[in-house]
């Protein structure tokens, strides 16, 4: 099919309101034919939804989208399809058990009734040649590797002949290597003129790297943009973040560096699927310092968190607190004061259906003062305590009887917070702790976890904030496809150091 | 509290909406539905007598709900109650022939513990595989129930008979002192009490106890269970031993109330009623006693139905299925009806 | 006449022929649950159906004289069934298997009702195809007497194992069924798709329903149905969700039934509910060596409640 | 859907009525309709559907004889568990419905009978069990024909049609009553064709449509030409012997109906003693706790002849009724050995027909069965 330019795609003065909250307001931007266009900004900065609105899965509450000129009210994604524009999401949209062949078709809105597949392969296999990475068409998507799986979700859109391709944060999932080769292909799409990319982000190096136009988006509001050769850098952190100070670091203090607390020797552990997750892992975190974890999801980190938690069983090593192997049961670990922050707080450490003081209290609902002569829980102590913690943790909710699945994404993390670190904190596991918080949480949080620190806590901080790390660290580990591959401490740690590290001895 | 009567209202609006199109089911057989509604009450709640066959019918039924209710309170979904139900019978057989020349009370009592633990180790067996195995517990628990029915048919025809029974294929009997008779004054086998007592004590033990709230932790959410180091598999050992330890009981019931012997009358269909009671209220203990008296009620009002419409036995499961199918629809208002909207934000 | 003394043979041959009538309706309910099961939602409602289907049938060609018209009839009170299931189903926080079991007891009930006028008079029956007439033992013709629904039911395992790789609803039903956020990104309706197959699952179990009732035993009673509807969903699993496996899997729990009966015949007597209760605790084995704490049965669509 | 309106289904109650030969019923009906009393309510109870062609059916036909009594009212329910609720069932009908003579029909009632009779002296209970023994209550009545005498009669047809001498029993089972039909069925044949075999199946249910054909077709294919069935509904035993073109014997009712080229005869029960107790109940009158008969007491029927049956088997039938009528032929006597070999009655030995107490003791197979009673000796 000879390929046609890709139209232009303006968005004038769009508006869209959620409840309370105003996701975009008064929005315009345009995406010349065959550029390579960011979309920047902050976390809840309005990207996703402006590109949800140009997609068609939310209709703009006021402003137009003009496409080569003439005004197109987009009503669903089909819509969107129809016109070129194709998205490819944060989460994968592929089918498992499908094969690669199998989840290119299914996608096509004028499938026939009955498949010819020897057709069908035929026009897939043309399709890849044309394409710059290559994937075989008969393995099933389970099988894929997080970087495979972001390929074959561009792959489907290009094949159903999008023009405009939304990139909505392509690379969270990817290692820098991956996410490189993934916009490097696109960028010599773009520049042949046969597609539009968009891409949205929050990291300056990838705007830098590969795109040529940028627009940025503030609290909803466009922040600025132009052609990223004539911006540089510190324009666009003015841009992005606008006048705030950069937070303050927190100061470091406490009596430095104890004995070990936490130690991992040769530990392995398998993924969801089967798969080696965590390979031959071997660390440890001594009292008063934090440690900190990098790499790029999907390297195995989950998993670590997991088996730390008790949510996975190790395959094989051992795990050691304060000396004496840690089976992870209840008692071990309130003896020997080990909590834990796992990365989406709701999911994987509250209950949705019970209150904000009998999720507080799931420590410790089964001792003294919550738990009475015959095993009767006194719901009266529970309720009190919580009072207290909502009070010292800030917590804004509507009284320690409300579901906790009623509170925001802060408080719900500032609840949590409070359950583990009101106790005597001997080691903290913490995972990704302020992921899609708001500014003011994100320092609020990262301020206690210091002070645990400082305390004599050992912290092991696993996440993928590189910025996070920096400032909290004292000793920084990569991890990459389950094992450690670097140590810095905190002086020499460099991020460009550490980043080359997360993404070395990638798997091609 | 205002959680609670959003609960109420919505459950009787769903009876409402079964009951009314039962009617119209009625009317498209040429029979008059305010007619039949009130044999209906005559005949489960109208007269005291009547009262006493609901009663009699609602007894096995709180014990079986009980086998669906207290592992859901754990996120289990267990139909298991038929099957736990018939290990309980053959097992209180077997410690009542065995332990022959007790007290009355003791023996009694022995016979009832029996068919418990054989109940409850029952449902175990699907926990156990649950945890150890990732076995689906619906899935095995139905499989339970045909190995359950299967194995008392075996041994009822064979090893257990009692060949001096020349009236049907039936076990040893129970000493003859550890049979009860009815509570004075109501007519009704003790099975009704132990019934009521065994939704009491769930209730407490669930709502107030820490085993309790340890299964609400689990059943609410798997993955913070493991995060604060709750016992996973003891916990779901004990929920589904518990239920099923319920349903035994019933069957226990069974033999010491009704039949004092094991035989295929046990299997009358009391452990999938269960299922539709525990639904009914919600897998909440209380309600539970409230809910097996409604069935119990429309059950027992079938006779009299079918003696004066001449009407086929089968209209109460056709108005049970209907009342079952209108409550689970009902679930999509939870948290739709403004009224009660505002409970549920919390604001 | 020629009747040989067959003994142990005969038991072969009796249970082979006994697999053959008996496994029908467990193909027909296992391949209407696949398809059920493949668009991500479990129906345990199949006993009900089965039961409206056998009624249905058999009140149909009573009334009309055509039994081909009674599993017309079957078919479509399995399909009304279906819809039901999927309709309460398709609301928010609906637990699919207990709208299964609400049908269940709501489908028996509803049988057994309108079943009453059916249970005295005399149907017509469905033909056999007389595929023994190589033979002249009577035993080895009786056992070659095949309803042509076993193998339409056969054919029809074949046409949807070719179906769900092969054709646009085949795939959508897979995608449904696997990752229903997928689907609906790709522009597919979830719920409708869903509805259509559980309709069709109904259909299946219409039809097994018919054939209980219409060819074998071939005649309507209350103890016709003997759990097979709620088997189904232990044979899905049993035949990993491929059609193609249904078959081989229904011949085993048909083969396990007849076994008994043929068993006593040669004097091995006593063990009558024991073989049949084999199928079941051959499934329940089975589960247990395939299942895994961490992965899902191979082959189990991600939607399923029962997997999650 | 087929239409479910009500009249139809009164429609097939009558036709069900029909169908038993009205002989029978003649003979009984002048004294029946003269005797007056006050009006009374008879309440019946089944465990299953009352048109089964089966036990049920059995006593419908007993249900219809006793409206047609004067100043009756019946009353009938079906599919009652033989649970607790078979007590609240009765207790319901003698309160709500003021019966005052209950059928409880199915075998398991019994022990609830005697549990709520004490409590009703006014209610008359009539059991199809014929299990009263001394010290029971007044108020009950047990009564039931021995069927294993219509199934010896059965046999002699079974003997001379059999071309290969081997018949089939199939019982639901594993009781006294269904053994001692399966020794008269085998009794019966061997009489006429002493090397006769009967292969004897039990299939556990007491109805069970899966089995019961699976049952007929495994022993068809081992060479058996005539077979009975002895379940709640032998509907399926009847229809599928006939398919597979063999003959057949019915069991409770009349079934000829259902196979036309292959049925021979059957044993059918006649409750028509229910009646003459209502009547001696409504008027007062005396009646037996136990009554246990044969053709002695016309009790059991035998179903008229299949077209099959020539004229010759007819007689030698015919005749073999008339010597148990007239008590001069016994079912059990000496020499007689069981299926494995054991002499169970010695030469000159002699059963009455009626000695209820042998009869509830029996637990043996005859010579000539295939199978086992599976109970202990």
């Amino acid at each position: 099919m000879t390929p046609r330019p890709p139209p232009l795609i303006e968005a004038i003065a769009l508006s869209k309101r959620f409840g309370a909250v105003q996701a975009l307001d008064g929005v315009s931007v345009r995406f010349e034919p065959g550029s390579f266009h960011a979309l920047l900004g902050e976390n809840g900065a309005g990207k996703s939804t402006l590109v949800k609105c140009l997609m068609g899965f939310h209709a703009a509450d006021s402003g137009t989208v003009r496409i080569d000129g003439k005004v197109h009210a987009i009503a669903d994604p089909k819509a969107a399809h129809a016109l070129g524009l194709g998205m490819v999401y944060q989460h994968f949209t592929l089918v498992p058990s499908m094969t690669v062949a199998e989840n290119l078709v299914l996608a096509r809105p004028d499938l026939p009734q009955v498949i010819d597949w020897r057709a069908e392969r035929k026009g897939i296999d043309a399709f890849l040649a044309r394409m710059p990475f290559a994937l075989d068409p008969e393995a099933p998507a389970v099988a894929l590797a997080a970087g495979e799986k972001q390929k074959l979700e561009i792959l489907k859109q290009l094949y159903l002949g999008a023009r405009v391709l939304i990139l909505d944060e392509p690379t969270s999932v990817l290692t820098p290597q991956e996410a490189d080769e993934v916009l490097g292909h696109a960028r010599k799409l773009a520049d042949a003129g046969a597609l539009t990319v968009v891409l949205i982000t929050h990291k300056f190096r990838e705007v830098r790297a590969y795109a040529r136009e940028v627009s940025v988006l503030r609290g909803g509001r466009n922040a600025g943009g132009g052609s990223v050769a004539a911006l540089d850098s510190e324009a666009l952190v003015r841009m992005t973040f606008g006048e705030r100070p950069m937070p303050a670091a927190a100061q470091r203090g406490g009596e430095g560096i104890g004995e070990r607390c936490l130690e991992l020797r040769g530990l392995n552990a398998l993924n969801d699927r089967g798969a080696a997750a965590v390979r031959d892992l071997t660390l440890h975190v001594a009292r008063g310092e934090i440690v900190g974890v990098a790499g790029v999801s999907g390297n195995g980190q989950r998993e670590l968190v997991e088996t730390l938690a008790g949510q996975r069983e190790p395959e094989s090593g051992e795990i050691a607190v304060a000396g004496l192997p840690y089976g992870r049961t209840r008692a071990e670990m309130r003896a020997r004061g080990v909590f834990l922050l796992a990365e989406e707080p709701l999911a994987s450490s509250c209950v949705r259906s019970m209150s904000v003081a009998e999720n507080l209290a799931l420590r410790d609902f089964d001792h003294a003062p919550f738990a009475r002569a015959g095993g009767r829980v006194d719901f009266r102590a529970i309720e009190e305590r919580a009072r207290s913690l909502i009070e010292a943790f800030g917590i804004r909710c509507a009284g320690p009887h409300a579901r906790i699945d009623t509170l925001s994404g802060g408080n719900v993390q500032r609840a949590v917070l409070a359950r583990e670190l009101s106790g005597s904190v001997q080691l903290l596991v913490a995972q990704n702790p302020c992921l899609g918080l708001d500014f003011a949480a994100t320092r609020e949080i990262r301020g206690r976890i210091l002070e645990a620190r400082n305390r004599g806590a050992a912290v092991l901080l696993v996440s993928e904030d590189l910025d996070e790390l920096l400032e909290l660290a004292d000793r920084i580990l990569v991890m990459l496809e389950g094992r450690i591959v670097f140590e810095t401490d905190r002086a020499g740690a460099a991020a460009e150091a550490i980043g080359r590290h997360m993404t070395e001895g990638s798997r091609r | 509290m205002r959680a609670r009567a959003e609960t109420a209202l919505i459950t009787a609006g769903a009876l409402a909406l079964a009951f009314a199109l039962f009617g119209l089911f009625l009317l498209a057989n040429r029979l008059n539905p305010l007619e039949v509604y009130a044999v209906l009450w005559l005949g489960g709640f109208g007269t005291s007598f009547s009262l006493q066959a609901t009663l009699t019918q609602a007894a096995p039924l709180m014990l079986t709900a009980l086998c669906v209710a207290i592992p859901a309170r754990a996120g289990l979904l267990v139909i298991g109650g038929e099957g736990a139900l018939v290990a309980g019978g053959v097992c209180a057989v077997l410690a009542g022939v065995a332990a022959a020349g007790l007290p009355a009370a003791v023996g009694t009592a022995l016979v009832c513990a029996a068919g418990a633990a054989a109940g409850g180790a029952w449902i175990a067996m699907a926990g156990a595989l649950k945890h150890r195995r990732g076995v689906n517990e619906t899935i095995s628990t139905l499989l339970l129930n045909y190995i359950a029915i299967a194995l008392l048919n075996h041994l009822v025809s064979g090893p257990i008979r009692d060949h001096t029974v020349s009236l049907k294929v039936t076990s040893w009997s129970i000493p003859q002192p550890y049979m009860v008779d009815a509570i004075p004054g109501v007519g009704v086998h003790w099975g009704l009490a132990l019934g009521v007592l065994a939704c009491l004590a769930a209730y407490v033990l669930l709502r107030y106890s820490v085993p309790g709230f340890a299964i609400a932790v689990l059943g609410g959410n798997a993955r913070a269970a493991q995060l604060v180091g709750l016992p996973i598999g003891r916990l779901t050992l004990l929920a589904c031993a518990l239920g099923g330890a319920a349903a035994g009981l019933a069957g226990a019931v069974e033999i010491v109330a009704v039949h004092g012997a094991a035989s295929s009358s046990l299997v009358v269909g009391f452990g999938y009623a269960g299922i539709l009671v525990a639904f009914l209220a919600r897998q909440n203990p209380l309600a539970i006693v409230f809910f097996a008296f409604l069935v119990g009620g429309i059950s027992a009002s079938g006779g009299l139905m079918q003696r004066r419409f001449d009407m086929p036995d089968a209209a109460t499961q056709v108005l049970q299925g209907m009342i079952f199918l209108c409550v689970l629809g009902s679930n999509a208002l939870y948290g739709r009806v403004r009224m009660f909207r505002v409970a549920r934000a919390g604001a | 006449m020629t009747g040989t003394e067959l003994g142990w043979w005969g038991v072969a041959l009796a249970v082979a022929g006994g697999a053959i009538r008996v496994s029908t309706p467990y193909l027909f309910v296992s391949l209407g649950e696949t398809l059920t099961e493949k668009s991500g939602r479990v129906n345990l409602g199949l006993e009900g159906t089965l039961l409206m289907g056998a009624m249905s049938g058999y009140g149909a060609s009573y009334l009309t004289g055509s039994p081909w018209l009674g599993v017309l009839a079957a078919a479509a009170s399995g399909a009304l069934l279906g819809l039901l299931h999927a309709a309460v189903s398709n609301l928010p926080r609906v637990n699919d298997i207990a709208v299964g079991i609400a049908l269940f007891i709501f489908g028996t009930g509803l049988a057994f009702f309108l079943g009453k006028p059916f249970v005295q008079p005399q149907a017509p029956r469905l033909p056999t195809l007389a595929l023994g007439g190589f033979s002249d033992v009577p035993a080895i013709r009786a056992a070659l007497e095949v309803s042509p629904l076993f193998f339409i039911g056969i054919a029809l395992a074949f046409v949807m194992h070719w179906a769900l790789p092969n054709t646009r609803w085949g795939l959508i039903v897979r995608a449904v069924g696997d990752n229903a956020e997928a689907a609906r990104t790709a522009g597919y309706p979830v719920n409708l798709t869903r509805t259509l197959a559980t309709a069709l699952g109904g259909v299946f179990a219409g039809v097994a329903g018919a054939f209980l009732s219409l060819s074998y035993p071939g005649t309507w009673a209350e103890g016709l149905s003997s759990g097979q509807g709620l088997m189904a969903v232990a044979l899905v699993i049993f035949a990993r969700w491929n059609p193609v496996h249904c078959v081989w899997v229904s011949l085993l729990f048909g083969g396990a039934s007849a076994l008994g009966p043929a068993l006593q015949t040669v004097g091995v007597t006593g063990y009558y509910y024991l073989t049949g209760a084999a199928p079941y605790v051959l499934t329940l084995a089975l589960l247990i060596a395939s299942s895994s704490r961490r992965h899902r049965l191979a082959g189990a669509p991600g939607e399923l409640s029962i997997n999650r | 859907m087929a239409g479910s309106s009500f009249d139809s289904r009164r429609r097939f109650l009558n036709e069900a009525g029909r169908i038993v030969s009205a002989a029978g019923l003649a003979a009984a009906w002048p004294t029946l309709v003269r005797a007056q009393g006050k009006p009374i309510t008879v309440g019946f109870l089944y465990t299953g559907v009352r048109q089964d062609y089966g036990w049920n059916q059995a006593h419908t036909v007993a249900a219809r004889q006793i409206s047609r009594l004067s100043g009756v009212k019946v009353l009938e329910q079906e599919n009652v568990p033989e649970t607790a609720e078979a007590e609240k069932v009765m207790e319901s009908m003698i309160r709500l419905d003021g019966a005052r003579v209950l059928f409880p029909t199915s075998f398991g009632y019994w022990p609830f009978i005697l549990k709520i009779a004490r409590r009703y002296p006014e209610v008359l209970f009539v059991h199809a069990g014929g299990l009263w023994k001394e010290g029971d209550p007044a108020n009950t009545i047990g009564y039931r024909g021995y069927m294993e005498e219509p199934h010896y009669l059965c046999g002699i047809a079974a003997g001379r049609m059999s071309k290969t001498g081997k018949i089939g029993f199939i019982g639901a089972k594993p009781l006294y009553f269904i053994f001692n039909n399966c020794n008269g069925f085998i009794l019966g044949a061997r009489s006429v064709n002493p090397k006769a075999t009967c292969q004897v199946v039990i299939t556990g249910d007491w109805n069970n449509p899966v089995k019961e054909a699976e049952a007929v077709n495994s022993m068809v294919d081992q060479g058996v030409d005539v077979i009975v069935g002895n379940c709640d509904s032998p509907k399926v035993v009847i229809e599928t012997a006939e398919r597979r073109g063999v003959y057949s014997c019915g069991y409770h009712t009349d079934l000829s109906a259902l196979a036309p080229k292959g049925f021979l005869s059957g044993a059918e029960w006649n409750w028509g003693k229910g009646a003459e107790f209502v009547r001696a109940w409504q008027t007062k009158g005396s009646y037996p706790n136990l009554l246990r008969g044969g053709f002695k007491r016309d009790m059991v029927k035998l179903s008229p002849f299949g077209r099959a049956v020539p004229e010759a088997v007819r007689a030698e039938v015919l005749k073999a009724r008339q010597a148990f009528a007239d008590d001069t032929l016994a079912l059990y006597q000496g020499p007689l050995r069981d299926n494995e070999g054991n002499m169970v009655l010695k030469a000159g030995q002699r059963i009455d027909n009626e000695d209820n107490k042998y009869k509830l003791g029996v637990k043996f197979l005859v010579e000539g069965a295939i199978g086992k009673t599976g109970l202990a000796r």
